[in-house]
């Protein structure tokens, strides 16, 4: 078997240093119940790369991809360009195959990316520090929610109408299992403006996103005001960290905690997963925050190097009482991540942010111009929901007989809700002109 | 300046690493100096080239921007370099053994990466409509078949991120079964042993639960009788969260028992599952009476760890569980495969959601290649080398090192600093290995050993390459149990001396700030 | 151990790298001992699984191996660790500036490698139906396109496989030019000035001609006296191979008298254009005279050096040779495009075939992608880029080194070493710049400066690293003049120290050869 | 730009401390005919990596790769599977992005994969040396051509008729242009047998191919004799490398000079380039040999390291006395070659052998089920002719129509001659037996 380098006689020769008389010995302690008298049954014998490939290969042809088509879906995740060096710098062997860098003389490597990444989400959410990743965007909400209850020592969690509802769900389930008191808006496009009436003395903190699930980017600084004179915190959310470069960031909103995705930046749509969760707060949150710290010292010589630090907010030496319990982050998608954002920097960024809104802005006008159909989302960034007298998933359905997958029907995200004229569509830079003059026409033929 | 035959220095003053000349440069050799971006970069460079932005009037209303990141841009030329030689900094699976106990650092085929990077699989959204990406739902079905058949249980959920994640969500999943028995006010209490992994206390923590620790015996195994008294007064006992083989790289021998107790006391027996790889494919956890187990697909099923991540933890769920699954999950049915994403209908029981989509797509993709490519035969042969590996090294060096606990060990052999003289610590040898070549093992862990010494081969290691570890670590083990000094200037060959954490975690700077202030603002 | 400012080690005896311990494994840090193959692979191993043959009955009537190749294999996990530690014993580009004089070593685009590994272009087969490849005629055409626009020529011929190879190709084309004026038996007199490369003469020779070398002048030109000397009695002059820039790093500044003087001679005007990189963009050859040269798109159109190739060699000719192109060539008519394979019709005065197939087409794809993603501005940039660097480093590094001639240098900077104390040598600077953490520069070349030390930056350098460079080389440059001994000791700081070339000569050891020969028979 | 590093405030500075006023300056020596006023005309201006993507992969998209449908294909090039893990090794950047190897102590990397890959050619072709790459194997056979008329100060050279017509040309080329006289024997399907009696005493070699163009394999023992006993030298060539795990190596048949086509092994199809020319001698010709040849030897330390060696054979050394122009040759594909070998190991390259050789007779069986076909190629590896009753251009069409790419039409290789009904067909590890099952199916509709 081509991974496994031991050969019969390797074998034979190791039994007899170790002096047992057959693997069977190692696994003496397994119940005689749990023994199996061979091989699993049921699972096919191994195969060479050429048959492997094959079968999947296959699979993937199964699905449509983003690229071969006028794609505008959105909702969380979104389709970039991502520069060919960004993924071969990740397929570097000492990156991809390292551990996490807890032997900071042989990693640092790792652990240098990790210290630029933590000060590019500062400096891109306008926030004092940032952690070295989370799973993803939803589990960083949940982890701040969490936080702030433990910062605040308050139990009661408000959550806006505009928050991505998977956000949502993720971050009242994680309270909900520690007691934590969820207030959850309804839906609503606008729906951080009615967040600060929401906000009370027991409010641990409010969570807020901008640009938010419908689109709606929000200046929330007076929501921060309302939660700080309540004493609670300000958490924001963003699901789509391209608009880091032309929206108002959180740190210019009095934010406290502010987490988003971070797969816009230099990872693929992947279906899902892995992504980069992001995670910033205010300096004199540090010691609360969940996940690794990356961080500055010197080595025997005096030389400047980086270790991990803060471990003690961490599960592997504080157990119960740790932070949070993750421990494996996403290191590599932060190393996609800040390698990307290397190659943009910050004016790469708000020129990228600007034709992912110039995109946007195209498609809406070119919407607005079919009769029949409104754009809803009051202001936007690369993103926004439109309505139109048919059921959203008839028009998807038709929009997608004339080649175009038209974004994310309100029903799928908030199945209760009555939202089904609703569609939420995204535009980036990998959008064109005849791709929304496409839309267009299609939407006209329809509606 | 001398060596003795073992490596040690006959003049340990000149230990200073200094004999090559200091270059003007800063680089040596194939080491290059590479400062940090934010350094040497600069806001009028860009790798990317973009487009000019038309200029047409913004729909942002105003909420935009004020002051600019002022991050640096690099050419790609110079980020290209950047990444590069800062890899070299690193040590990996692909440069040596990487002996890591628990973290099962194991070959990453290549295959893998090609296949995960197959546009029908990294370029789909997850919200674009399920009848597009039928190839994705069918991929996560048939790796969730090959994660039932192999752990012998009816359920598994695909939404955990990591083994951390996929403990809450085993945990979630028992805390939703109390709930439905209208038991989850009485029983809080899960009992874990001290040799646990910190993730399961503060996984426990995280659901809601109290913690209360259970010893490990002189065999390194639960101490039963500890777990019998723990269990008279039972009523508000919620489970057991066990790893096995266990943390000292031993099987549970009482697991049974243990399964059986916990289910009398009207718990549930949540198993780690980190340490698959000893049993894969020749014990199923289903048949050990296990309710939940995570599994790491970065460690036994070859997803690559990446530096620290991502990671996927899918979680086998026993026919007590699996109606609390978390949504999505995918179901099939005769229009083809089809996502359950609302808590109604199949998922009406469900505990919830535990993140926006449907789990690590790409580690899926990776892992089925692997599973696929070892077939039930290989993967069999996996566990086997994997703890025939363990053994050897433990058998080559319990001569120079002390076993933690007598017998044969499984994946991992498990070592104590017994053996080393006064001053000399676990960190010592650890980082003196590093200038045998070698990445250290993990240390200080499990807890219950002291000075804990933690070596997980795997099976992907030649038995060359392992004879060559095993000296290379006997004879740092002779320094240490010599009381070699010199082992506490370890390691000098790396790229850096030994790096100061504690000074780090004292002050801590976690982002680069500029000499002067202005510097940034002014771009 | 000491060291002054300027890096010179007080205690030179100290030089030995030593300091660091020897380790047992004979592995260093990040530094791993890596054997042959042939001594710790096996035949019992493979990295590939292949299924097992039927057995059926063979075809082969007897035709069969009777001894096994004996080869060693590897697992998947020791093949790759094998190359990547074997990789990072090589200094590349994506470490470090790499001055190599006259080679172009400028960045790789990655973006390069991956349109060249689309299936489009990686998995169609040379002979497979001609329809079924149109794309790939297409992008044959479009670069064409490019290189006769860039170079202001009419003809350009694709089958090169590398600069040489495109050197053949242009001497071919004279030569059966000359043998339809049926002059080739009068005509082999090849003029080469004697800064040439090494390809220029051995290319003439290989074509049949005899060369007859020009010397160079007080200003690194062609020697226009001895030029026209030489073309005094012309009736046996074939042509002249000059390189532009030269080799030399500086524009001929009497090439269209040159050129001029040539096709009055009756030959014609041969020019390599391995250093085309300091005028694309800007210069046209075609405006020169030129009648056919050769384009390295590994130098000019960044595609990869890979250790030494592959290489790709487009060579553009004149409306004088044009007509004797080699097949095959690609025309374009109303059905599509079209391979001309065979010495007929559009073709029947072609010079012949000399490949295989259709050339690099992997480089195709690559050098299309660079030269789209540059454009036409871009690569006048790429030109002034490339040659002010090297302006910058000729003006840094003067005061501390003896440049061969006055005034501004094209894309490169030639030094002569004069300014060297007794007993230094040229390449006692080259190893020493190696512990500075850079590739040395060309040296001993071109031939008609003494110790030659060429410098060609590249435009991917940036200032920052160029000032580095520089600084490292000045000091190394200095401790030259002042006679520094322990320069040949250089390089301290590299993988293995100075290597015994005149040993590998004498009696070469070209394979590995097992200790007793029974080893690889018993098999 | 994004791969130019300089800023416009760097390119000011540096004009200064050069004290020059434009880069005009340093193109002054240029004549005024020749400047031109600006950029190019003609030509496109810089654009992003996402449009030239684009333009590449709509090109890439209007080509039928041979992955995609039922090919047997081959005549000198062969559809194998290539293991992910050698284009991961290949594509590192110490290798991808390196220089010849002239710096041995930075480039042992480099060097000890050429050393390898020299000992892995020598053996498989059974020869006593190998050098470290030519361009392809039609140079490759250029070249021996060549070096047996310096060798034995002859100018006389005999191509077999089974020898790769594309070789052929590019030998008769190079010879020609130095009055090496060239006799071709005519194309022959068994062409190997009627070489010796063209072998006199002014022959300097005699060429032959095994397996031959026509995939006629043959023992060259008998040639080799009577080329020795003429003093000549005995040149093979074979274009299929992974014939050398099953069928008689040129070391095994008296062959002086053995060179061949590496792409097979470790390299994509890449319609054509770059391929690897493999060339081996037996040791009293090293020195004549072309090419560059890496050797062992030891640095100050007395450890074991390589160098390039024997240069004083090489142009850059040697000039017009050189025994070949060749300077870049293959490495990167050599690389590749050397990684593939490495792990198939010699086991594996005979397992692989097999199963070539078995697909291509379960093909042949299957055609020759078809009456009127005739398999005319009596002994083979993995490539064979056969015959129809009608013109094999049209047979090939409705093959395509039927979605099978058949194979090449002889007269594709052979304009002039009278083999308008002969198809030339391969089979490897990638056919299946449903494409075999097609193969025989549409033969069976169309004749
Ligand atoms: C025993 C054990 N349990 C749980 C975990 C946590 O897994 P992850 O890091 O994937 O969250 C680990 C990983 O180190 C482990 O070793
Ligand atoms: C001036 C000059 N001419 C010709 C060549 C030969 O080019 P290639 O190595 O691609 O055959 C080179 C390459 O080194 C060169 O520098």
């Amino acid at each position: 078997m081509r991974y496994l380098p031991l050969t019969p006689q390797d074998r034979t020769a190791m039994m007899n240093v170790i002096g047992a008389a057959s693997v069977d010995d190692f696994y003496a302690d397994v119940p005689e119940a749990a023994r199996l008298p061979g091989q699993i049954a049921g699972l096919p014998d191994h195969q060479g790369e050429l048959a492997v490939e094959r079968h999947l290969a296959a699979l993937a042809a199964k699905n449509r991809t983003a690229g071969e088509g006028r794609f505008f879906v959105g909702c969380g995740a979104y389709k970039h360009h991502v520069p060919a060096s960004v993924d071969h710098i990740i397929q570097r062997s000492e990156f991809l195959t390292t551990y996490t860098p807890y032997q900071p003389e042989v990693a640092q490597g790792t652990l240098q990316t990790l210290f630029e990444f933590q000060t590019q989400v500062a400096a891109m959410t306008a926030m004092d520090v940032a952690n070295a990743s989370m799973y993803d965007g939803s589990t960083a909400c949940a982890e701040a929610a969490l936080m702030a209850c433990r910062v605040t020592r308050r139990k009661k969690v408000v959550l806006s109408g505009g928050l991505h509802p998977h956000y949502a769900a993720a971050t009242k389930l994680l309270c909900e299992a520690q007691g934590i008191e969820i207030v959850q808006l309804p839906p609503a496009i606008d729906g951080e403006t009615a967040l600060k009436d929401a906000v009370d003395g027991e409010t641990a903190c409010v969570i807020g996103q901008s640009p938010n699930v419908f689109g709606t980017v929000t200046d929330l600084s007076d929501v921060s005001e309302a939660a700080h004179a309540q004493k609670a915190l300000m958490v924001s959310v963003f699901t789509e960290a391209v608009s880091l470069g032309l929206v108002t960031p959180p740190g210019e909103m009095g934010v406290d905690i502010a987490v988003g995705e971070g797969q816009s930046i230099g990872n693929a749509l992947n279906f899902g997963g892995p992504y980069v969760g992001l995670f910033a707060a205010t300096q004199k949150l540090t010691r609360q925050m969940p996940g690794r710290l990356c961080g500055e010292t010197i080595d025997a010589d005096g030389n400047r190097g980086f270790v991990l630090t803060l471990s003690t907010r961490e599960q592997h030496i504080r157990r119960d009482k740790a932070t949070s319990n993750i421990c494996t982050n996403s290191g590599l998608c932060a190393l996609a991540f800040t390698a990307h954002m290397t190659l943009l920097g910050g004016t790469g960024l708000e020129r990228l942010a600007r034709l992912n809104h110039e995109a946007a802005c195209a498609l809406a006008d070119a919407l607005e111009g079919v009769d029949g159909v409104e754009v809803v989302t009051p202001r936007f960034f690369n993103e926004f929901a439109f309505k139109t007298p048919m059921n959203a998933e008839a028009v998807l359905a038709m929009l997608d007989e004339r080649g175009v997958i038209g974004g994310v029907r309100a029903s799928r995200l908030y199945p209760g809700a009555e939202l089904d004229d609703l569609i939420v569509c995204a535009a980036t830079e990998c959008t064109t002109e005849d791709d929304i003059a496409a839309y267009a026409d299609a939407i006209q033929e329809i509606v | 300046m001398g060596m003795t035959s073992t490596g040690r220095p006959t003049a340990p003053q000149a230990f200073h690493a200094d004999a090559a000349p200091q270059s003007i440069s800063g680089s040596r050799g194939l080491l290059q100096r590479e400062d940090l971006i934010f350094e040497f970069g600069s806001t009028e460079k860009t790798g990317v080239d973009l487009p000019a932005p038309k200029g047409t009037p913004d729909r942002l209303g105003g909420v935009s921007r004020k002051r600019g990141t002022g991050l640096p841009g690099l050419s790609e030329p110079e980020a290209v370099r950047h990444y590069v030689r800062l890899s070299q900094r690193n040590y990996a699976i692909d440069l040596g053994l990487f002996p890591l106990g628990s973290c099962t650092m194991k070959h990453n085929p290549r295959l893998n990466e090609k296949a995960a990077r197959l546009p029908g699989f990294a370029d789909i959204h997850p919200m674009q409509p399920q009848y597009t990406v039928q190839g994705a739902l069918e991929l996560i079905d048939e790796l969730a078949t090959w994660l039932k058949t192999l752990t012998g249980m009816p359920a598994v959920a695909m939404s955990p991120k990591a083994g951390a994640h996929g403990e809450l969500c085993g945990m979630l999943a028992i805390r939703r079964a109390l709930e439905a028995r209208g038991e989850l006010e009485t029983r809080r209490r899960v009992l874990v042993p001290a040799s646990a992994h910190g993730t399961n206390p503060a996984t426990a923590i995280q659901c809601g639960f109290t913690v209360d620790e259970i010893s490990a015996d002189a065999r390194g195994r639960v101490d039963m009788v500890e777990l019998r008294e723990k269990l008279e007064d039972d009523s508000d006992v919620a489970g057991i969260m066990l790893t096995n083989p266990n943390t000292c790289g031993l099987f549970e021998t009482d697991i049974r028992e243990i399964a059986d107790l916990i289910h009398a006391a009207g718990g549930y027996f949540y198993c780690d599952g980190a340490n698959f790889n000893a049993i894969v494919g020749r014990v199923r956890p289903g048949d050990l009476g296990v309710d939940a187990m995570h599994i790491n697909l970065h460690k036994t099923f070859s997803t690559p760890h990446g530096g620290g991540g991502p990671g996927s933890g899918p979680t086998v769920l026993s026919d007590a569980l699996a109606a609390y699954a978390p949504v999505p999950f995918v179901v099939k049915d005769d229009a083809g495969f089809r996502l359950v994403e609302d808590i109604e209908g199949e998922a009406a029981e469900s505990f919830g959601r535990m993140i926006a989509f449907h789990g690590q797509m790409g580690m899926f993709v990776r892992a089925l290649a692997y599973m696929l490519s070892h077939g039930a035969d290989g993967l069999k042969q996996v566990a086997e080398d994997a703890v025939l590996n363990a053994n050897y090294v433990q058998a080559k060096l319990k001569g120079v090192m002390t076993p933690a606990f007598d017998g044969f060990c499984m994946h991992e052999a498990l070592f104590s600093d017994a053996f080393t003289a006064d001053g000399i610590e676990t960190i010592d040898i650890a980082k003196a290995l590093i200038d045998e070549g070698y990445h250290p093992m993990t240390m200080y862990f499990p807890l219950v050993v002291h000075g804990a010494m933690l070596l997980e081969p795997t099976e992907t290691e030649s038995k060359a390459e392992l004879d060559r570890f095993c000296a290379s670590l006997a004879a740092v083990a002779k320094r240490a149990a010599a009381g070699d000094e010199s082992l506490k200037s370890a390691p000098l060959t790396a790229p850096m001396k030994r790096l100061d954490e504690t000074r780090a975690a004292r002050k801590p700077i976690l982002k680069w700030t500029p000499p002067e202030p202005e510097a940034v603002a002014a771009e």
